[in-house]
């Protein structure tokens, strides 16, 4: 026999104001299974849960419903209180009668009558909740970061600060991302270079940190605490372990024709090289596509050169498998693909250039030596039109992303900055919709930029530009003058938006992790839980989240190692009693809720089952990993049989709810 | 003996529809009869039988025993039991008739079944004799007589006239209240039966033979081996049983919606999974010892009990309604053949 | 006709089989019954294939494939789909089974040929395309089609799914209108839908004939049996057990069932359970795309997929009408 | 019988916990009134919600049952509404089919940062279902004695 005590709270006034909390509880105290019932002040007060658990224990309560706030607020609070009584803390229900009752209903009879009905529900339910164990599961203390850019190697360096070893895996054959491309940084216009290639140098110096470059994500199976990886290692023909980084064969190879990639296709290298001077690992990687001894076996100057004897024609994709407790997801961004932008002339003129390339031909290490030189005609520009927020912010229907990729503002100001100040004899025009910067000392940056370096910033949008005769004809309008602007141009620089990589939407996939409609990573709470995946062990790393800059990136970055440190301190994990259980003697073994697992929680067995008259039947039962369940019911429903249900949501809990309601 | 002719039908129907409810058999949405509550213009189906059988009239898929409420902290009883207006059911063919003896049986005998007994006590039975008999027709095997059915009052429909003799009192008291009924000579019936019976004796299963099957073949059909291919193909639906005019097991079950509790019995089928499956378990563990139930609680276990008379009427609605056409003819068939 | 039983004495004459599950010979020439055969001579005896061959064997062969050994099965067109399903479902092993495709020109059916008022039948004969029935009180000849059950007269396809051999040639999928009658009543008015099913399903008599016979339901103990489910209902006590009895067997097999329309076969009621069902085939077809559940061994059922842009609810009944 | 002019539809509201269970505390939080005769059932997602909760509503008495999930593609667990979305959406066409009042069904998807969406839905389905009046195509009548 049940013995329910019902406890309902005024909560001071805001629900004792609409709801009659004496009535209810004597109405309450009628129901079947019900021994007491109770109202106090502030039921989650020390006073209040100390009647409770004092409840508990005098009157041998066997279920405990509260009428009080949403279950969101208070549920945890009043679970650790039943269970510090003796109770366990899932033989609870709560019965939301404020945020749900009393502070949407005047009428005080209405608000009244409805807290019975919801009260009536919760003991409904209640009579049929049992003791539920929160189970636990081991921790493999061992990360896995996904891109090695600067978002990978400041949470790799995190990690393995604290003490656990660390993998990272980067898909191209150095680490260090994008950042490796910049030039300056805003808003102190030091040197990308300059701070990223330590961090780089830390990671491979760090013995908990292993670096799987040129290589990707295969597979990941399993779930927090546990997962296994199954990672691909890219063959670049040349021994990581042999090849000494002294970049002979890069020289001595006599396929020159090869874009590079690094400068962005500015200008060329060899089919095998170092993406640059300093990579991490300094391993030199054969280009397959132009590589003439792997196309047609003639060749090998780069084996005959190689004094480490590093050169390996023969390598193939290796698979290894490795086990992790945490997985960062820090895939990074790339721009847009602006091929699409005609307009702007992009595909028609090799002096309309992205940001990025800007970057590259600005950089003492790019394709010009750092010397600002138009590629056309290799002369120096004296008239660079920058276009702000192309495929920013553009309308749902057309081309282009709605969102603001955040950071071109400030490298925008940052490119015309810097042009004014190494070459004073060039006009720099800035066409925008709108200046944002906010950050510590960005403001005063851009201001710089107009007020002291005369940058010509120009609220409006460029409409057309045409090449013609050498000149970049641009055709844009002030918004502020209200007139039509034709500028002869000699460059004309394009702040691409920014999109995430597109290895993100299959390694999301593959993690079970959600993204959002633009294929950025969702967080686990846009505010509260910003360096988590919803899914439990995935945690998110810089851009692959959404547009930063690189102070943010570290500092998410940063936020995530801590995560992980504080999942792998842990020698296991608590996990989610209300998850789905197969009742075995109604399963038929369909595979129907395997279908709709998000999580992959559910597997088959083939069971011995007494069958009639002493005969064994042997059946294909589900069985559910109580640990990589997360607990959504999407299997109780596919299960036509009823044999899946769902522990702490039955489908008798929930009918029992209806029926009081619909009483 | 009296007479009406078939044209005249409606103003019968009208008349005993004045003083009690009527079913006949009509024809339903799907073209099949069913017994039907007469209003003006309902026709009398041209089917020989209906496709349930007459006993859900007496004995109804669900019958309401009892019912509890909760009010106020305590339980009240409800009653739900309602007594039944007299009503007479009309084209009861002579296998449904027989039925009725059948269930009696069961039902009248100590300790009485008052739901029962009351629809009976309410019920005047006009039969109707067979005239066309179907192919799966095997009635007088069971010792029915088709053309000359039982009940209140027996009817013969034959050109365009409908022959009426009452039998009891009841019949009787129907028919003095039925003055278009006119006389006739009490061997009116006579050609027509003699005809029906010579049609009987010609279909197909008219000559099943029985003698394996009775009191006391307990110990020689039980353990025989043909009950697993009989079996085999059996789905473990209840068609056959919801469509027998004799089956008569019920389950007793409650309806409750949370605050109140409706107790009622419901038709069961020994072919069920479930059936008397008590807290040890399921007695007959698979299809086979429940499909061995239905035959041999017709075929032996009952005229055990009841002087001898088998609890099937031979209509053939089992062997027209089986989805996997397995039926008691064919059991009959298979297990007659005894063993050398 | 087709030399099917020739092909079950071979199978088990050779040995490439223990068992053969066939139609068995009954009192009558319709009244076939599903049946395993183990000997020559007791397919000899009593295996017959005719135009009564209707029920769909694969439903057995979930037992059948488990009890040892390879067994045969003859199966139909429409049969094959709902054994690919099966073994999609992991409830037939497919290892265990041999497959006999057999091509079929529809089966005919008693409760059929009884509606057309015919009574005491005592044969059927094909004679140029009609049917020639005897019965004790006279002959008729029908249009062939006239006396086809109702999955036939309105067959999907003549193309196997699945076959290890075949007997006949390969079909292709038919078009006969199988949605004529769900679209029907879609045009109907609430109120008149209303009745309609009202008037259907009130014959209910809960026999669960259709469910027992149906290869999609095939849960170790059904929720409406299930004492410990909250929903047992043994009767259909109330109209709204009619309702939600052929309501949620119509779900729980929405996206699996094949549209084998056994269910309207076995009916003793005569209700046209099938309409449930088409319903759910032509609302998935419309609004997810073509689906024929069995059609393959690996697409996932609509029911246990999605797309990103699926329909919202508030369209299904403009779309899923409209198609 | 209670006269027409007073009658009250009984609304029961499936919420999954992470968005419109929150959206409905929000819009609580907002002090945003709906009529006291929506009352709320909590379910961990939309995927959830199992058909036979629905008609087991309708049967005891209830005269309009509403979804509330999160937006498709914000699930809590990535694919819970997409699935509860073609559940629903085949699940109310056949309620259609057999003549049940289609508008007494609805699924809504509501944030949890959607109080204000919340509240305007739940007025919106009472006066909707209130003008159907009640419930008589999928009642028990067993629940009314």
């Amino acid at each position: 026999m049940q013995r329910i005590g019902v406890f309902v709270c005024w909560c001071g006034t805001n629900i004792a104001a609409t709801v009659d909390v004496q009535a209810v509880s004597d109405a309450l105290a009628k129901e079947p299974g019900v021994v007491l019932s109770a109202n106090y002040q502030y039921m989650c007060s020390q006073t209040g849960q100390d009647l409770i658990e004092t409840a508990i224990r005098e009157h041998a309560l066997t279920g405990v419903v509260i009428c009080s706030c949403s279950p969101r607020m208070h549920e945890q609070t009043f679970r650790k209180t039943v269970a510090r009584a003796g109770l366990n803390p899932y033989l609870l229900e709560i019965a939301n009668i404020r945020e749900q009752c009393s502070w949407i209903h005047k009428d005080r009879a209405q608000a009244t009558e409805k807290a019975i009905i919801l009260g009536r529900a919760a003991i409904a339910k209640v009579q049929l909740n049992t003791p539920l164990q929160a189970g636990q599961s081991p921790v493999t203390k061992r990360a896995l970061v996904i891109g090695g850019g600067i978002a990978g190697i400041q949470t790799a360096l995190d990690i393995a600060e604290a003490g656990f070893a660390v993998d990272i895996v980067e898909k191209q054959p150095t680490i260090g991302g994008k950042m490796t491309q910049l030039d300056k940084t805003f808003p102190t216009l030091d040197c990308a270079a300059c701070i990223l290639t330590p961090k780089m140098v830390d990671c491979a110096q760090n013995e908990k940190i292993r670096i799987f470059s040129y290589s990707e994500v295969e597979a990941v199976s399993g779930f927090v605490g546990s997962f296994r990886v199954t990672i691909r290692k890219k063959a670049r023909y040349v021994r990581e372990d042999v090849c000494t980084g002294c970049g002979l064969c890069t020289e001595k190879c006599p396929q020159k024709k090869v874009p590079n990639a690094f400068n962005l296709g500015l200008d060329t290298r060899r089919a095998i090289y170092i993406p640059f001077a300093q990579a991490v690992p300094k391993v030199a990687v054969i280009d397959a596509d132009y590589c003439s001894m792997l196309k047609n076996g003639k060749c090998g100057v780069c084996a005959k050169v190689c004094a480490a004897g590093a050169i390996d024609y023969t390598q193939k994709d290796e698979l290894v498998e490795c086990e992790y407790g945490a997985i960062v997801a820090a895939t990074g961004y790339n721009p847009i693909d602006l091929s699409g932008y005609d307009e702007f002339a992009y595909s028609r003129s090799p002096d309309v250039v992205s940001s990025l390339e800007f970057e590259r031909l600005m950089n003492a290490a790019g394709p010009t030596g750092g010397t600002l030189l138009r590629p056309s005609d290799k002369t120096h520009p004296k008239t660079i039109v920058f276009v702000q927020c192309v495929g920013s912010r553009c309308s749902a229907e057309g081309k282009g992303k709605t969102y603001c990729s955040k950071i071109c503002c400030m490298y925008t100001a940052k490119h015309a900055m810097l042009c004014r100040e190494k070459y004073p004899d060039t006009d720099v025009y800035v066409f925008y919709i709108d200046v944002r910067t906010p950050g510590k000392n960005f403001d005063e940056f851009y201001r710089r930029a107009v007020e002291e370096y005369g940058v010509h910033y120009i609220k409006g949008m460029v409409g057309k530009v045409s090449p013609e005769g050498g000149k970049l004809k641009v055709q844009a309008s002030d918004l502020l003058d209200g007139r039509q602007l034709h500028i002869d141009a000699d460059m004309v620089v394009l702040a691409a938006a920014i999109e995430p990589d597109k290895s993100a939407r299959p390694l999301a996939t593959m993690l079970t992790a959600s993204m959002d409609t633009n294929d950025f990573f969702t967080e686990a709470h846009p505010k509260l839980r910003p360096v988590e995946s919803p899914t439990a062990g995935v945690f998110l790393s810089g851009c692959c989240q959404g547009p930063k800059d690189i102070p943010e990136t570290v500092a998410q970055a940063s936020a995530a190692a801590s995560k992980v440190i504080g999942l792998l301190s842990k020698d296991s994990i608590v996990c989610n009693p209300c998850v789905a259980q197969p009742d075995e003697l109604m399963c038929n073994g369909c595979s129907s809720c395997e279908k709709v697992c998000p999580y992959g929680a559910i597997t088959y067995l083939d069971k011995e089952f007494r069958g009639p008259n002493r005969t064994t039947l042997l059946r294909r039962v589900a069985q559910v990993n109580p640990a990589v369940c997360q607990g959504c019911g999407a299997c109780t429903v596919a299960c036509p049989s009823g044999a899946m249900d769902l522990k702490g949501f039955s489908n008798r809990q929930i009918m029992a709810e209806v029926d009081a309601i619909c009483r | 003996m009296k007479q009406i002719a078939k044209t005249e039908l409606d103003t019968l129907f009208a008349a005993i529809t004045a003083e009690q409810k009527l079913y006949i058999p009509a024809d339903d949405s799907a073209g099949q009869a069913q017994f039907t509550l007469w209003r003006p213009g309902l026709a009398l189906s041209g089917r020989l039988n209906t496709a349930r059988s007459a006993k859900d009239l007496f004995f109804p898929q669900v019958e309401n025993l009892v019912g509890f409420r909760m009010h106020a902290g305590a339980i009240e009883r409800v009653e739900t039991r309602e007594e039944p207006e007299d009503f007479v059911i009309f084209g009861v063919r002579a296998c449904d008739c027989r039925s009725f003896s059948i269930l009696d049986r069961v039902f009248l005998s100590e300790p009485v079944d008052t739901f029962y007994q009351m629809r009976r006590a309410h019920a005047t039975v006009v039969t109707l004799a067979c005239t066309r008999p179907e192919e799966t027709c095997f009635c007088a095997a069971m010792g029915v007589d088709a053309a000359d059915p039982a009940g209140d009052v027996t009817c013969w429909l034959e050109d365009g006239t409908l022959l009426w003799r009452a039998n009891t009192e009841k019949g009787e008291a129907l028919t003095e209240k039925l003055p278009m009924l006119r006389p006739c000579p009490a061997d009116a019936a006579d050609a027509q039966q003699a005809r029906t019976r010579a049609l009987m004796q010609k279909l197909p299963l008219a000559k099943l033979d029985l003698s394996a099957f009775g009191a006391g073949k307990t110990r020689a059909l039980f353990d025989r081996p043909e009950w697993a291919s009989l079996s085999e193909a059996c789905l473990g639906c209840g068609t056959c049983t919801f469509v027998c005019p004799t089956c008569q097991c019920y389950d007793v079950e409650e309806f409750r919606d949370g605050s109140s509790v409706r107790r009622f019995r419901c038709w069961d089928s020994c072919m069920y999974s479930d059936f008397t499956k008590m807290s040890a378990g399921q007695p007959r563990p698979t299809q086979r010892e429940r499909f061995r139930q239905r035959f041999l609680h017709k075929l032996v276990y009952f005229p055990e009990n009841n002087d001898g008379v088998f609890g099937c009427v031979g209509c053939g609605r089992c062997l027209a309604k089986c989805p996997i056409h397995m039926n008691i003819v064919k059991v009959i068939k298979t297990l007659g053949v005894t063993h050398a | 006709m087709q030399g099917v039983k020739e092909k079950a004495i071979e199978l088990l004459r050779s040995k490439s089989v223990d068992r053969v599950v066939g139609w068995k010979a009954g009192e009558f020439f319709y009244d076939l019954t599903p049946a395993v055969f183990t000997s020559v001579p007791e397919v000899e005896q009593s295996f017959v294939w005719s135009v009564f061959c209707a029920a769909n064997l694969s439903k057995y062969l979930i037992a059948e494939s488990r009890r040892g050994g390879k067994v045969a099965a003859f199966l139909k067109p429409c049969d094959t789909y709902s054994f690919v399903q099966l073994v999609k479902e992991h409830r037939i092993l497919r290892e265990n089974v041999h497959v006999v495709g057999v091509q079929c020109a529809g089966m005919c059916d008693m409760e059929t040929i009884r509606s057309h008022g015919l009574s005491a039948v005592t044969s059927v004969a094909e004679q140029d395309g009609a049917l020639r029935v005897e019965t004790l009180y006279g002959a008729r000849t029908l249009d062939r089609k006239d006396a086809l059950g109702e999955k036939c007269r309105t067959c999907k396809s003549k193309k196997l799914a699945v076959y290890d051999e075949l007997l006949g040639e390969q079909g292709c999928d038919e078009d006969n209108g199988r949605f004529l009658e769900v679209a029907r009543i879609e045009a109907m008015t609430p109120e008149e839908r209303f009745a309609f099913w009202r008037g259907e399903l009130s014959r209910c008599i809960r026999c669960n004939a259709c469910r027992n016979v149906c290869p999609a339901c095939s849960c170790e103990t059904c929720v409406f049996d299930n004492p410990d489910s909250g929903l047992r209902n043994k009767a259909a006590a109330d109209a709204f057990e009619e309702n939600l009895f052929h309501i949620i067997r119509a779900f729980h097999v929405a996206s699996r069932c094949t549209d084998c329309g056994e269910c309207t076969r076995v009916c003793p009621q005569h209700i046209p359970l099938h309409l449930l069902n088409r319903k759910f085939i032509k609302d998935i077809n419309g609004l997810y795309g073509p689906y024929q559940a069995g059609a393959d061994f690996d697409t996932k059922p609509p029911l246990m997929d999605f797309t990103l842009h699926d329909p919202e609810p508030s369209q299904a009944a403009v779309r899923g009408g409209g198609v | 019988m209670q006269v027409n002019s007073e009658w009250k539809p009984t609304i029961v509201a499936f919420c999954c916990n992470w968005c419109s269970y929150a959206g409905a505390d929000l819009s609580g939080t907002n002090r945003l009134s709906y009529p006291a005769n929506v009352r709320i059932i909590r379910i961990p997602c939309s995927c959830r919600l199992n058909p036979m909760f629905i008609l087991r509503a309708f049967q005891r008495g209830a005269d309009g049952v509403i979804l509330c999930g999160c937006h498709p593609g914000d699930c809590r667990y990535t694919t819970g509404n997409y699935y509860a979305r073609r559940r629903m959406t085949l699940l109310f066409s056949m309620l259609d089919y057999l003549g049940i009042e289609r508008a007494r069904t609805r699924v809504e998807w509501v944030s949890a940062a959607e109080g204000a969406k919340f509240a305007a839905t739940m007025n919106d389905f009472v006066q909707t279902v209130t003008a159907l009046g009640e419930n008589r195509r999928l009642e028990d009548l067993r629940c009314k004695a």
